[in-house]
């Protein structure tokens, strides 16, 4: 906990106040959102990481997956990240969004997140406990320090993989493309 | 002359700080009264810092226009309320003009927040509208009242006046009751965060907020809370020097703060019904026994 | 000489138009925008003058009927004119496609010719023959576009007739017992007349200009009438015509009866100038929060319109020097924002055929940005932002009333600003704020002569709320003739003695702040520029043309002072009408059609007057 | 000098030579009242400004005054000459493309007798030929009510003909018990000896002669045959009888009772009469939605008003009396010629059926409205002038019973407003229906309302055009003193 070096401040006011002001879009997509309520009130209370929920993505920085992803909840959450301005950091919560877990064979679940929208990193178990979030809240933060969190830069520069398949898991969106489709990002 | 320029210079920084220091005591306040260990103090300075370097969207030029006018219209608003004696403007403005430079604030958000083309906005300025026309009956009746008692509509004039014997919470207790009865309703904090209800409308006029926009609102509200309670303490406490004055500021803040703290939100047509019972019967009252006295 | 100049040209350049329209309709539109423009020049020629003449003479009556200039019916000129020649400008584009284009330039300059007239006459009978023009050329507008206009303009002319026959009966009252109709004269012969029969003309004038500025109890005849006719005459009646209405308040009020006189009517709080103060809060407060209510965009600024005359009312009643002052101003603030805001409404109608339901409007800011800038103008000139006109006039009444310690009428004034804040917010944001639907994608901006006068109101707005000094200088020149003591004013504001207001300081400061949170603002993160269908909808798409919330924008507030909203007098009226209609059938049956039932009739009337002779004994 | 007996003389030639050029041809007939009528407007021009210097009595063989029958022609009959002949010129014209309908000659004939029996009315010094030319008015008015022969002017004719023969009768009653008193029939002489006879005898025999006048001057309760006549009549007719043949019945009511009686006593009670004519018709009027009903209880209404002002009794209040009924006359004459017309164009007589038609038949739509909004009273108008003059006569006479009196009259003129504003607006802002076929009128029909319109305009601009010769008919008429002499020689 440097909050109080004032030399890092002076250095990169912008880095650090993302590490201590983590945002977290209020979404709820799977059952994993019943650990949040704990997390966020007395018992954990995570606003002293200077994490809270608020209500709209264009608020937030910080996208918890929290649980299983269906086809259905793949599109809002694609729209989602979207509209999540630039720094953001995803953290898929639960074993689900890594790789299916207890639905692996589901017909209609995702099985791998990442494949859709760039993952900063994971949580695993069934269900983990809400200390693991306050775990990988403080890992994010050295890998902000260490500049290791850049999956909203992979996104931008992958973004014509991550549309197709998008749309090969969705069929055709009906918004248009965040960043331009084309060749010149490769 | 000189002095002037600085204090024009000098008084919103410090209404700045006051404002931050109150939204970082708030939260921790809050969290002590949930038995929780809350953020640090700094917290809003830290999420000001991170939204201002964080990216956003923006919907047109009235889009950013609005934010800034509504931030302008706290800021100038600041150099009109005497802080501790210091009111660089006060000769060319009084509580009339307060009260309508206190217009440009909600109207720069509401029309900025129009024309992100988002229902959810819209429904937070309806709910902030009616929730002014609501908080407006007590407070303009007190603030008559206070008006009639010292027969002026400087606020120099009411602190003079005040300061050179009892204060005027003394003579007209009841709107000075009304008053701080409303005075949550006027900072849109709990029971009355009906405009920006995050779990109802997705925080009504900030949903398309993020980055510097939200920073700016962030800092609007800072200048908000200052002004709505330094006016208290103007108007009914007397005002003070500096030193006394921020005190006075505090501790209203502080019991305003242990109230709205341990109550739900409330509706928004319980709001208006509640602003229009008890607060603006007091008021009234008072203003009437100023009237006649 | 100059003012028959002034009336001639505009009476004979109404019919010099319409004739020139039936050759080509090119012609009529330049000539009448000519005309109105000349009046304009002529009456701005005339600022500062003393005039006085005899025009003509009714040897029967002995009476002869003369014009005068001075500063109240300069100032009061110069608004009809200037208003007159932007709504005709306006005009040009929005009535083309309308047929009787000839009879509409005709009666529009007819009416504006009737005011100058009003305004520049100089004694009572010439006033009324040009106020009874007035009215019959307004009611031929208003019914001019047809439909439910027909059902407006007859509320109108009845009220209006009602009115103005309330008028006559006072202004031959007054010649039959002193023999003269000149102002001047009068206004010396009053002075010893006894007080119950100065109220008795009061009254009597006050129903009669009552009706035409719409104070309550007499105002409902006025939303109808602005709903209904074309807008750029909508403009015309909120902004001038109706204002006659206060012209003739201020004229038999100051001008002749006289502050000292007025001052001996009632005792104690219940005196005449108390009262009216009370009309002119109620006509604030009630017609205000009804417009709140409205869905029709012209019927709210009808509303409006209701409402802003009271604060008129208010200022001239409450009888001080600041409060006269402020009255009169604001009626220059008005007018200015109200056409302002007609015009914005029938832009708006002109681009979207005829679309007055504010519930099917929206985002519009994006497609007509200009008219959104005239309309933002306008929405702040009536709530009063400062630095726009009617903050100055608004602040004027305000201090003036506590000042007079009169609490409770601030108070009305206060929260009638409020509902005002409410319901123009819900105009701007129904029409150009929130989602542009689909079917108004491809809207254009309006053409260049809608928007010159649109542009030149909003400049007038910002230019009278920063150097409210101008109008004011004309305005204690007329406090000066009403024997008032005349207000001392600066440029920026007013001076120390009179109340702390310097807008210029407002100006700089608020410009500092701005630049300086400005570059805050530019130095931070940049941002994006997305349209609205990238938007925040819960994670889904946004639902194109249905993301919008506009219907019922104040619900709660509805359900909570909608019912005491109901406007009971003109209920009151119709049923009045109604019961008459009925009466007036039994009377009919007098008439029974049989033969002998007249015959009867004839024996009984012999009869009856021989009876008449003995019983009169004559 | 030309004399005044022409006046009467000439309609009269003519008309019963009407039947020889009928034989010649029968296209001129339908001339000879434009050519009769014409030359008497002519005469009675010429003849104004020696009258105003000059009253003109004239004896029928060569006996004077008052042992033979006489015209006395001063100013009020010289104007009420002038009126008639005037607007019965302009309805001539009219009548010349409107009567269509055989035998048209008769037509013409009784139309010009219709002109002599008024002009007669005005112009004669004597009661009993008052009496006559009364009869004469009458008759043919019965008569052209009738003129169509179709059923309901039938029975309006024969409405009309009871109540006004019951009128007549009272009239020769009245006439005959004043020969009773005093043994001569010049009016003149009567008047001069009016005071020797017994007052309650006199009083019955005015009450006689009033209702017997007042049963043509439509007073109330005496005017129920005026609605059906009106309305039934031939429009041309109609005019005239709204126009001319009420005001006769209304000079006869002013001569009794100024000039013969000089009964002042009773002039209250004749201004209360006419202001409950006045509301009385204009609350009928209100409710009709046949168009020429509406006129025709509309004219009820303004005689009231007339009658009213006459009741006022000062000089200024006969004075506006008068102006009220020449501003009437021109309005009222202009409305049914132009109404006349247009139910005739749309074929029906309901206001309804007059939607739309500004469009299509602009100038009479235009005149129409002319008239209308002078009837109501609105400036420029000639009825402004008339109305405020009797406003102010009321109010000049400074009693309260006459204040109370006017506001009601007031009051009258706002229902009178709610009809009239309608029908204008059912002219220009209504949509009609089938109006496609519709075209404007005619010149011969456009001519006299066009004049007529022009008129009304003139005098409500520049009303000294006649206020002299009105004030002068006002002095006449109040003093009875000057009007005796004029006959007797000075007496």
């Amino acid at each position: 906990m440097d909050r109080g070096s004032i030399k890092k401040w002076l250095k990169a006011p912008g880095k650090m106040g993302q590490k201590y002001s983590f945002w977290v879009v209020y979404f709820c997509t799977g059952c994993g959102i019943i650990e949040i309520p704990p997390t966020i009130t007395s018992r954990w209370d995570a606003e002293r990481f200077g994490v809270i929920p608020v209500a709209t993505p264009r608020q937030a920085n910080l996208f918890l997956i929290t649980g299983y992803v269906s086809v259905k909840t793949l599109r809002a959450i694609i729209r989602t990240y979207e509209q999540m301005p630039d720094p953001k950091y995803t953290v898929g919560f639960g074993s689900c969004p890594i790789n299916g877990g207890m639905y692996w064979d589901s017909y209609n679940t995702i099985k791998h997140l990442d494949k859709y929208i760039p993952v900063d990193g994971w949580i695993a178990g069934c269900m983990p406990r809400p200390e693991s979030i306050f775990i990988a809240v403080t890992h994010l933060w050295t890998m902000i320090d260490k500049g290791m969190a850049t999956g909203y830069i992979k996104y931008r520069e992958k973004y014509k993989n991550y549309r197709k398949n998008q749309e090969e898991a969705l069929g055709k969106l009906e918004w248009p493309p965040l960043y331009p489709v084309g060749d010149k990002n490769e | 002359m000189i002095i002037k320029v600085i204090s024009i210079i000098v008084l919103p920084l410090i209404a700045l700080i006051i404002g931050f220091f109150f939204l970082g005591l708030s939260r921790k306040v809050i969290a002590r009264i949930h038995r929780r260990y809350g953020p640090p103090i700094s917290q809003p300075l830290i999420d000001v810092i991170k939204l201002i370097n964080q990216e956003s969207i923006s919907h047109g030029k009235l889009f950013d226009m609005g934010v800034i006018l509504s931030l302008a219209g706290s800021v100038i608003l600041v150099l009109f309320i005497p802080f501790g004696g210091i009111a660089p403007l006060a000769t060319s403005g009084d509580l009339l003009v307060i009260i309508y430079l206190m217009l440009l604030a909600p109207l720069g958000v509401a029309l900025s927040g129009g024309e992100a083309a988002n229902p959810n906005v819209s429904i937070g300025i309806s709910r902030k509208m009616m929730l002014a026309l609501g908080y407006e009956v007590p407070f303009l009746f007190s603030l008559l009242a206070v008006m009639t008692w010292y027969k002026t509509t400087s606020l120099v004039e009411v602190v003079k006046a005040q300061q050179s014997f009892l204060w005027a919470i003394f003579y007209l207790p009841l709107p000075a009751v009304a008053y701080f009865m409303i005075l949550p309703a006027m900072l849109g904090i709990r029971p009355f965060d009906i405009v920006s209800a995050p779990q109802e409308i997705a925080s009504g006029t900030a949903v398309e907020y993020g980055g510097r926009y939200l920073a700016l609102t962030t800092i609007q509200h800072a200048f908000h809370i200052f002004i709505d309670i330094a006016l208290f303490v103007n108007l009914f406490l007397g005002g003070g020097n500096l030193l006394t004055f921020f005190v006075k500021m505090l501790v209203v803040f502080l019991l305003g703060l242990f109230i709205n703290a341990v109550f739900p939100r409330l509706r928004i047509d319980q709001a208006i019904k509640y602003c229009w019972k008890w607060p603006a019967i007091l008021a009234l009252v008072g203003l009437i026994i100023a009237r006649i006295i | 000489m100059q003012l028959i100049t002034i009336l001639v040209v505009s009476f004979l350049g109404a019919g010099i138009v319409y004739l020139t329209g039936k050759f080509s309709g090119r012609v009529r539109d330049i000539s009448a925008v000519l005309v109105s423009l000349a009046v304009v020049i002529l009456v701005g020629l005339a600022y500062n003058q003393k005039i006085y003449t005899n025009f003509y003479s009714l040897p029967f009556l002995n009476l002869s009927l003369s014009l005068r200039l001075n500063y109240l019916s300069w100032f009061f000129a110069i608004i009809v004119a200037g208003i007159g020649f932007l709504s005709i400008l306006f005009s040009l584009e929005y009535i083309k496609d309308y047929q009787g284009v000839g009879f509409y330039y005709f009666m529009m300059l007819f009416v504006n010719a009737g005011m100058l007239g009003i305004v520049l006459s100089a004694d009572f009978l010439s006033f009324y023959i040009f106020w009874e023009m007035m009215s019959w050329g307004t009611y031929l507008l208003i019914s001019y576009k047809g439909g439910k206009a027909v059902a407006a303009g007859l509320k109108y002319i009845i009220m209006s007739v009602a009115g103005s026959l309330a008028m006559l009966f006072a202004i031959v009252s007054l010649y039959a017992s002193y023999g003269t109709l000149k102002f001047s004269s009068l206004a010396s012969l009053l002075q010893i007349a006894s007080p119950g029969y100065i109220l008795f003309l009061l009254l009597m004038f006050v129903v009669g200009f009552g009706v035409k500025n719409a104070i309550w109890t007499l105002h409902t005849w006025l939303p109808d009438a602005h709903a209904e006719a074309v807008s750029p005459f909508s403009a015309v009646l909120t902004g001038v015509l109706v204002r006659m209405g206060m012209y003739g308040f201020l004229l038999i009020m100051y001008s002749i009866v006289g502050l000292s006189l007025l001052h001996k009517l009632g005792y104690g709080l219940l005196n005449f100038n108390y009262i009216l103060c009370w009309i002119g809060a109620i006509t604030i407060v009630i017609p205000t929060f009804t417009a709140l209510l409205q869905n029709d965009s012209k019927r709210l600024l009808a509303w409006h319109g209701i409402g802003q005359g009271g604060y008129m009312v208010l200022g001239i009643g409450v009888a001080t020097s600041l409060g006269i002052a402020g009255g009169i101003l604001h009626t220059l603030n008005y007018a200015v924002c109200g056409a302002l805001l007609f015009f914005v409404v029938g832009a708006i109608e002109h681009r979207t055929g005829g679309v007055r339901d504010l519930n099917e409007l929206g985002g519009l800011i994006k497609r007509m940005p200009v008219t959104f800038i005239a309309g933002l103008a306008g929405i702040s000139g009536l709530i009063g932002v400062p630095l726009t006109n009617s903050f100055v006039s608004k602040w004027m009444i305000y201090k003036t009333l506590i000042m007079e310690n009169y609490p409770f009428l601030a108070f009305a004034a206060f929260i009638g600003t409020w509902g005002t804040i409410l319901s123009v917010y819900k105009f701007l944001h129904n029409i150009f704020l929130g989602q542009l639907p689909e079917k108004y994608k491809d809207v254009k901006e309006v053409p260049l002569t809608m928007q010159i006068p649109m542009i030149l109101l909003s400049l007038a707005i910002i230019l009278f709320g920063i150097l409210p000094g101008i109008p004011l200088k004309v305005i204690s020149g007329i406090e000066k003739s009403f024997g008032v003591e005349p207000l001392s004013t600066t440029m920026f504001g007013m001076p120390k003695e009179i109340g702390e207001l310097n807008l210029i300081n407002i100006l700089a400061v608020l410009l500092v702040a701005g630049i300086v949170v400005y570059l805050i603002f530019s130095l931070s993160a940049k941002s994006r520029r997305v349209n609205q269908d990238d938007n925040y909808a819960a994670g889904l798409f946004v639902p194109r043309g249905k993301y919008q919330y506009s219907a019922r924008f104040y619900d709660q507030a509805y359900r909570i002072i909608g019912p005491y909203l109901h406007d009971v007098v003109d209920d009151f009226y119709y049923w009045l009408v109604g019961k008459s209609k009925s009466s007036f059938q039994i009377v009919r049956q007098i008439y029974t059609g049989n033969i002998n039932t007249y015959a009867l009739y004839i024996l009984l009337f012999l009869t009856l007057l021989i009876f008449v002779k003995l019983g009169w004994g004559l | 000098m030309v004399n005044p007996s022409l006046l009467i003389g000439l309609p009269l030639a003519f008309a019963f030579s009407i039947p020889l050029f009928g034989l010649i041809s029968k296209k001129i007939e339908k001339y000879i009242p434009i050519i009769a009528l014409f030359i008497n407007m002519v005469i009675s021009f010429m003849l104004i400004p020696q009258i105003l210097k000059k009253p003109i009595v004239v004896s029928i063989g060569g006996w004077s005054p008052p042992f033979c029958i006489n015209l006395v022609v001063g100013p009020l009959g010289i104007l009420l000459a002038t009126l008639i002949s005037g607007i019965g010129f302009l309805v001539s014209i009219y009548a010349v493309s409107y009567i269509k309908e055989e035998p048209t000659e008769k037509y013409h004939i009784l139309f010009l007798l219709l002109m002599v029996g008024a002009i007669g009315i005005v112009l004669t010094g004597d009661i009993f030929n008052l009496f006559v030319f009364f009869e004469i008015l009458c008759i043919s008015s019965y008569a052209l009510v009738a003129y169509y022969k179709d059923k309901e002017g039938t029975e309006a004719a024969m409405k009309y003909l009871i109540q006004g023969s019951v009128g007549s009768s009272f009239i020769l009653i009245g006439v005959a018990l004043l020969y009773g008193f005093f043994g001569t029939l010049n009016m003149a002489d009567i008047a001069s000896r009016i005071t020797s006879a017994n007052p309650t005898y006199l009083f019955i025999t005015l009450a006689f002669l009033i209702t017997g006048f007042g049963i043509e001057a439509a007073i109330f309760p005496l005017n129920a045959w005026l609605p059906d006549a009106h309305s039934s009549a031939p429009s041309s007719i109609s005019a005239i009888l709204s126009g001319i043949a009420i005001k006769t019945g209304v000079y006869g009511v002013a001569r009794m009772v100024y000039t013969i009686f000089n009964a002042n006593s009773i002039l209250l009670f004749i201004a209360f009469l006419g202001l409950l004519t006045l509301l009385i018709g204009e609350m009928c009027a209100f409710r009709q939605d046949d168009i020429k009903r509406l006129l025709a209880y509309s004219s009820i209404g303004q005689i009231g008003l007339i009658i009213f002002a006459l009741g006022i009794a000062t000089s200024l209040g006969v004075f506006a009396s008068l102006f009220q009924i020449v501003s009437h006359a021109l309005a009222k004459a202009l409305l049914f010629l132009a109404a006349g017309y247009m139910i005739y164009r749309v074929g029906s007589k309901s206001i309804a059926s007059l939607n739309g038609l500004g469009k299509k038949m602009p100038l009479t739509s235009f005149a129409f409205t002319i008239g209308s909004f002078s009837l109501i009273g609105l400036p420029p108008f000639a009825g402004f002038v008339s109305k405020l003059s009797i406003v102010y006569a009321a109010m000049q006479v400074k009693k309260p019973v006459f204040l109370a009196f006017i506001a009601i009259a007031l009051i009258a003129t706002i229902i009178e407003a709610g009809y009239f504003f309608k029908i204008v607006q059912n002219l220009y802002f209504k949509e009609g229906k089938n109006l496609d076929k519709i075209t404007e009128s005619s010149g011969y029909i456009l001519i006299p309302i066009a004049i007529l319109a022009i008129l009304i305009i003139v005098i409500g601009v520049h009303p000294q055009f006649i206020t002299g010769l009105l004030k002068a008919s006002a002095r006449e008429l109040l003093e009875r003193a000057g009007y005796i002499g004029w006959v007797l020689g000075g007496t």
